[in-house]
């Protein structure tokens, strides 16, 4: 579904992300593991379009999406949760959610979706008229995943959701991710919390310092031991 | 010796209780934990400590005098030193020119000897400079001396900025999330770093962490903060064993 | 890590010092290389631009009173803008507290300009402090348009004092200064005069800004959070920073109303305000010889575009537009405007 | 101060007040968009104000149509200065507000150089003989201003919270990274605000032409009150404009009964006592430093 060849990026003179090649099969949950500067969110955030790959290709769908506009690309059915959760303050819980389904003109699947995610994330459905920004950081990650899958996506990015969370919290998130793995959704998980995320994954990247350095099954890797010293921890 | 006293404090936001009626004390060459799940308080409590924001109730006391009143900067020179969760560096200056001024301001230089362009100016800078080479060779830092504060790689930034409160000569270091968006080795060279700075130089230290494994490794009292409230205080036995705990902090499956 | 190393044993210690004294004294050599450098540009500077008013006319001759006399308003307003991050749009009320401070003093009560000028100052450095008092409570945007209002305040309240100000029709016949028995009659030998004082504060300024003083200003202006809880008492640093804007729009304003020998309150605008932050800002914020660039050629460009008449100021506007959107870091980045340029084509 | 003089100054300053706020609610709406605050807004408003007369007065068109031609090209303008601010987006505010004074500088001399510095006098739309109650006289028109402003806002109001368009607008305000993403185009939502600001401000100028003279003058007098009244109630809050173009409206009447001379003086005095008072303006949140 998602296929990244030879991608390379820069941040002014830093080298950040050098020539990775990395592939999403459909209905994979598949988790880019590294230590903080290993170029995780820069992978994520040249998928969206935000940032400008130097070279290299990405298809999402074998359809090359490298040069596209990000605001093009949700047409695409790729759906985003960034790092630090970038919910709008401002806005209303259900304003939010209004705010993914955006692009779509379907009133009736918009509704649908709504009481969908409302279902997941029951407290949503209570703080509906809350703003944004008087949310909990639980309560947001929660309206993060929320505002994506409001844009129905065939594809789901997300970027670090268990950050600043209580562990109890984290708990909760990742449940509901492995919950959407199992309903069809297609994942790419990028985690700091590597034992968490490969417990939830079909497979895994390991990145160092802008290369894969490792790749292989949920098993492989939480038995390799060069990962557990280094990312893991143990 | 108690060196930090807080008494009952209180802090509300628009009637929100952030922290509540917390009293608890740190003693002189601890290394002192403060835990606890997000939304609990602890960056709230070392606000109204570091005197950013003032107690709705309660007080502070520093070395047996209060300090719950004061500006931050005068709490500052009375040894309290902090870092901050989301670094705050003076982004457009240098590594050295971050330290030099907050060596600056006691390095005795007087707003009339810039006017009378006196040459004491200039030999206290380099006073000031010489403290700074100092401090930085302590921290591993002499290499970056002439890079843009917003430059370093991360890791850097942060041993920076506790080189930076360092500068202030305090007696107290306040230290908010050091090791957030740390990998292991540097969460490890954390550790050496903190150790360093209580048993080396002698200075008390306050941390607020989520690292749950460097907390209990580095910490001799602990203090559990749940919902604005004090929970529980002791030892990281006692804390990690305790049932209140687990159950507010780390959730019913671990 | 090598702190672990440090605290091991004394001899570690020593040898600890001795590489600071290493690196420190390598440090100031690369300082010093570098001080002496400018200071070579800066006796070269001195130096021309004591022989230039022997090339000029009449009229360009009044030009460069006008150019050093900016150098000194800009670099005032940069210490507040550029340095402590202040958004002070107030510098031409202390300008205009200077110059009519000094002209009723000389006109009404005949004071000696001697005499004038340090009270004058002072009348501008007091009101600096005290336009920069809200400073301690509101911030950005909220300062801007508190300055901004108290200086239309300030400008209504010298035409509306018409029996001291002379309201809107000003004051004339301002005494030119005389310099041990000198008269400084004309032009030429007032710009020696203006000359002086902008060295001079062009010197101080030199000095604040490259230690202790400029290094608190910046510690505020990139976050003033921070440096509170590190010891920097933020309110003086403020205070002290609009008091420069003062101190050297007073001067500025002194020696204005004492060359032209007239002032009125149509000088002293929002125009003239933004005219003096374009400076700044063209020139480059945060750096003293950006102002002096920058008072240099927006003076010029105001003269060249004289000649296109009525469309002189929309090509004015237009050249403000196009300088800051593609030149946002002022005169002084025109180094690294290049460099992104190659970098934007190769990527 | 009588009774009388008191309502009548009033009821004036609500009338000038309601100006104030669309100026006010024009430099918030953009504010909050693009952070920026726009220095050429006083111009906008004056050239609006223009456009407007030269229909109404030159060419006799409908006062209504006058307004609406006016708004129309004057949110073309307000769209093509986004375009020409777009690359300053991510500067320090220092630079949007030299840029936004360089096109305002434009604006106000291509004004000079095509309609002179007269200034033209413009006709009432409706009769304007005063309304006579008891003691107090009301101008008819200071009524229709309060109630057309009233009704411009509340249809503001209506579009930003009711329509899609609205909500994308005030997401793109916020997170601009994430509604690019969400398919937002965050520079044309931008382009419209910066639009929908400056016809907010051409509506202001050409129902304020009868009242004023239309001359360049307009750009600093209206333009900064309105930026002061933008920043009084609260930089970025449509509320906190409208409160604090009213009260602006009323200080500076009443101070005008009095002292006129003074009251330019006096009205800013006050201003910088409330901002010193409550540095964030009237209804601005407090503002916490996050920490």
């Amino acid at each position: 579904m998602l296929d990244i060849r030879d991608l390379d990026i820069y941040y002014g003179k830093v080298h950040a992300v050098k020539g990775v090649n990395l592939s999403v099969e459909e209905g994979e949950l598949v988790s880019i593991l590294g230590a903080n500067g290993a170029g995780k969110t820069s992978i994520l955030k040249a998928i969206c379009g935000i940032t400008k790959a130097a070279g290299g290709q990405i298809y999402l769908n074998s359809k090359d999406i490298l040069n596209m506009k990000p605001h093009k690309l949700v047409k695409q059915g790729l759906g985003y949760v960034p790092e630090g959760r970038k919910i709008y303050p401002l806005l209303t819980v259900k304003e939010n959610l209004m705010a993914g389904a955006y692009h779509r003109k379907d009133r009736a699947g918009i509704a649908a979706d709504l009481e969908r995610i409302y279902e997941y994330f029951p407290i949503l459905k209570t703080k509906s008229k809350v703003l944004g920004g008087n949310l909990s950081g639980g309560q947001q990650q929660m309206l993060a995943i929320g505002r994506a899958l409001m844009t129905k996506p065939k594809f789901l990015i997300l970027d670090e959701p268990s950050m600043g969370l209580a562990p109890s919290v984290v708990g909760q998130i990742f449940q509901i991710i492995g919950q959407l793995r199992k309903e069809g959704m297609t994942i790419l998980l990028v985690e700091q919390n590597a034992f968490h995320a490969l417990t939830i994954s079909d497979r895994a990247y390991v990145l160092e310092t802008g290369r894969i350095a490792l790749e292989g099954s949920e098993q492989e890797l939480k038995n390799n031991n060069q990962v557990r010293e280094i990312y893991l921890g143990m | 010796m108690e060196l930090l006293k807080i008494a009952k404090v209180s802090r509300e936001f628009g009637g929100l209780k952030a922290i509540d009626d917390v009293s608890f004390s740190v003693k002189k060459g601890a290394i002192h934990g403060v835990i606890g799940p997000n939304g609990s308080g602890k960056t709230t409590l070392f606000n109204v400590v570091s005197g950013h924001y003032k107690p709705t109730s309660g007080e502070v006391w520093f070395e047996n005098k209060p300090i719950h009143k004061l500006p931050p900067y005068k709490i500052c020179r009375a040894g309290l030193a902090r870092t901050f969760q989301n670094l705050r560096l003076f982004k457009q200056m240098t590594v050295l020119e971050n330290i030099c001024a907050v060596l600056d301001e006691s390095s005795g230089v007087r707003i009339l000897d810039y006017f009378l362009f006196l040459n004491r100016v200039l030999r206290i800078e380099k006073e000031t400079v010489l403290k700074a080479e100092k401090l930085l060779e302590d921290f591993n830092l002499s290499e970056w001396w002439n890079v843009q504060a917003d430059s370093l790689p991360y890791g850097v930034q942060k041993r920076m900025e506790i080189a930076r409160a360092l500068a202030t000569n305090p007696k107290l270091l306040l230290l908010d999330e050091p090791a957030a968006g740390l990998n292991h080795t540097e969460t490890d060279e954390l550790s050496g770093i903190i150790k360093h700075i209580r048993d080396d130089l002698g200075i008390t230290v306050v941390l607020i962490e989520h690292d749950m494994k460097m907390v209990m490794s580095i910490c001799e009292t602990i203090t559990v903060l749940n919902e604005g409230h004090l929970l529980i205080e002791g030892t990281p036995e006692v804390v990690s064993n305790d049932k209140q705990v687990i159950s507010a902090y780390l959730g019913g499956e671990w | 890590m090598t702190l672990n190393k440090v605290a091991v044993d004394k001899t570690a210690n020593e040898r600890m010092d001795n590489q600071a004294e290493l690196t420190f004294s390598l440090n100031e050599r690369k300082l010093t290389n570098s001080k002496s450098k400018a200071n070579y540009w800066i006796a070269f500077a001195v130096g021309v631009g004591l022989l230039l008013p022997f090339a000029a006319n009449t009229y360009q001759i009044h030009i460069l009173n006008l150019v050093v006399l900016y150098i000194m308003l800009a670099i005032g307003l940069n210490l507040t803008m550029g340095y402590c991050g202040q958004l002070n749009l107030a510098h031409v009320a202390f300008y205009a507290a200077g110059a009519y401070t000094s002209a009723i003093l000389t006109t009404t009560y005949q004071f000696n300009f001697w005499l004038a000028l340090p009270i004058s100052i002072l009348v501008s450095v007091f009101l600096g402090v005290l336009i920069g008092l809200p400073s301690l409570r509101v911030r950005t945007h909220y300062l801007a348009i508190a300055t901004l209002g108290l200086s239309i305040a300030v400008n209504e309240t010298i035409v509306n004092l018409d029996t001291i100000t002379g309201g809107p029709v000003g004051i004339t016949g301002i005494p030119k200064p005389s310099f041990f028995g000198i008269l400084l009659i004309t032009e030429y030998s007032y710009y020696y005069l203006v000359f002086a004082f902008t060295l001079l504060l062009f010197l101080f300024s030199r000095l604040v800004v490259k230690h202790g003083i400029g290094r608190s200003f910046r510690a505020v202006r990139d976050d003033h959070i921070a440096a509170q809880s590190l010891g920097i008492n933020v309110a003086k640093q403020q205070i002290l920073a609009f008091a420069f804007s003062g101190l050297f729009a007073g001067v500025g304003g002194v020696l204005y109303a004492h060359m032209l020998s007239y002032v009125s309150p149509d000088t002293f605008t929002f125009n003239e305000m933004m005219f003096i932050l374009t400076i700044v800002v063209i020139g480059g914020l945060g750096n003293i010889y950006g102002s002096i660039a920058g008072a240099v050629i927006l003076l010029i460009l105001r003269e060249w575009l004289l000649q296109f008449e009525n469309w002189q100021q929309v090509l004015y506007g237009a050249m403000i537009v196009a300088l800051v959107v593609f030149m946002p870091g002022g005169l002084v980045s025109i180094k690294s405007l290049f460099q992104r340029r190659k970098k934007a084509g190769s990527s | 101060m009588n009774g009388t003089v008191l309502i009548q100054s009033l009821i004036g300053g609500l009338g000038i007040g309601s100006i104030y706020a669309l100026v006010a609610i024009g430099y918030s709406l953009v504010y909050r968009t693009m952070g920026l605050a726009n220095f050429a807004h006083g111009n906008i408003l004056m050239v609006g104000a223009y456009i407007g007369t030269v229909f109404y007065v030159s060419m006799h068109t409908n006062f209504i149509i006058a307004i609406i031609i006016s708004s129309i090209l004057i949110g073309i303008l307000g769209m093509v200065m986004e375009r020409i601010l777009r690359p300053l987006g991510k500067m320090d505010l220092i630079y949007m507000m030299l840029g936004t004074l360089g096109i305002g500088i434009v604006l106000q001399n291509l004004a000079i150089i095509i309609w002179g510095t007269d200034g033209i006098a413009v006709q009432y739309p409706i009769k304007n003989e005063p309304w006579v109650i008891g003691n107090i006289s009301i101008s008819p028109y200071t009524l229709v201003i309060i109630c057309a402003s009233a009704t411009v806002v509340l249809a503001l109001q209506f579009f930003l919270h009711k329509t899609k368009l609205g909500l994308a607008m005030r997401s793109s305000a916020q997170e601009k990274e994430m509604s690019l993403v969400l398919g937002m185009n965050v520079n044309l939502m931008n382009a419209l605000t910066l639009g929908l600001g400056s016809v907010l401000a051409a509506i202001a100028g050409v129902m304020v032409g009868p009242v004023f003279y239309v001359s360049p003058d307009m750009s600093s007098s209206v333009g900064i009150i309105g930026f002061a009244a933008a920043i009084l109630g609260g930089f970025g809050s449509i509320p906190g404009a409208i409160i604090g173009g009213l009260t602006f409206g009323v200080l500076q009447t009443m101070v005008a009964t009095q002292v006129s001379e003074w009251s330019q003086v006096i009205a800013f005095v006050i201003f910088v006592f409330v901002l010193i008072i409550k540095p964030s303006g009237i209804v601005g949140e407090r503002v916490v430093d996050k920490i």
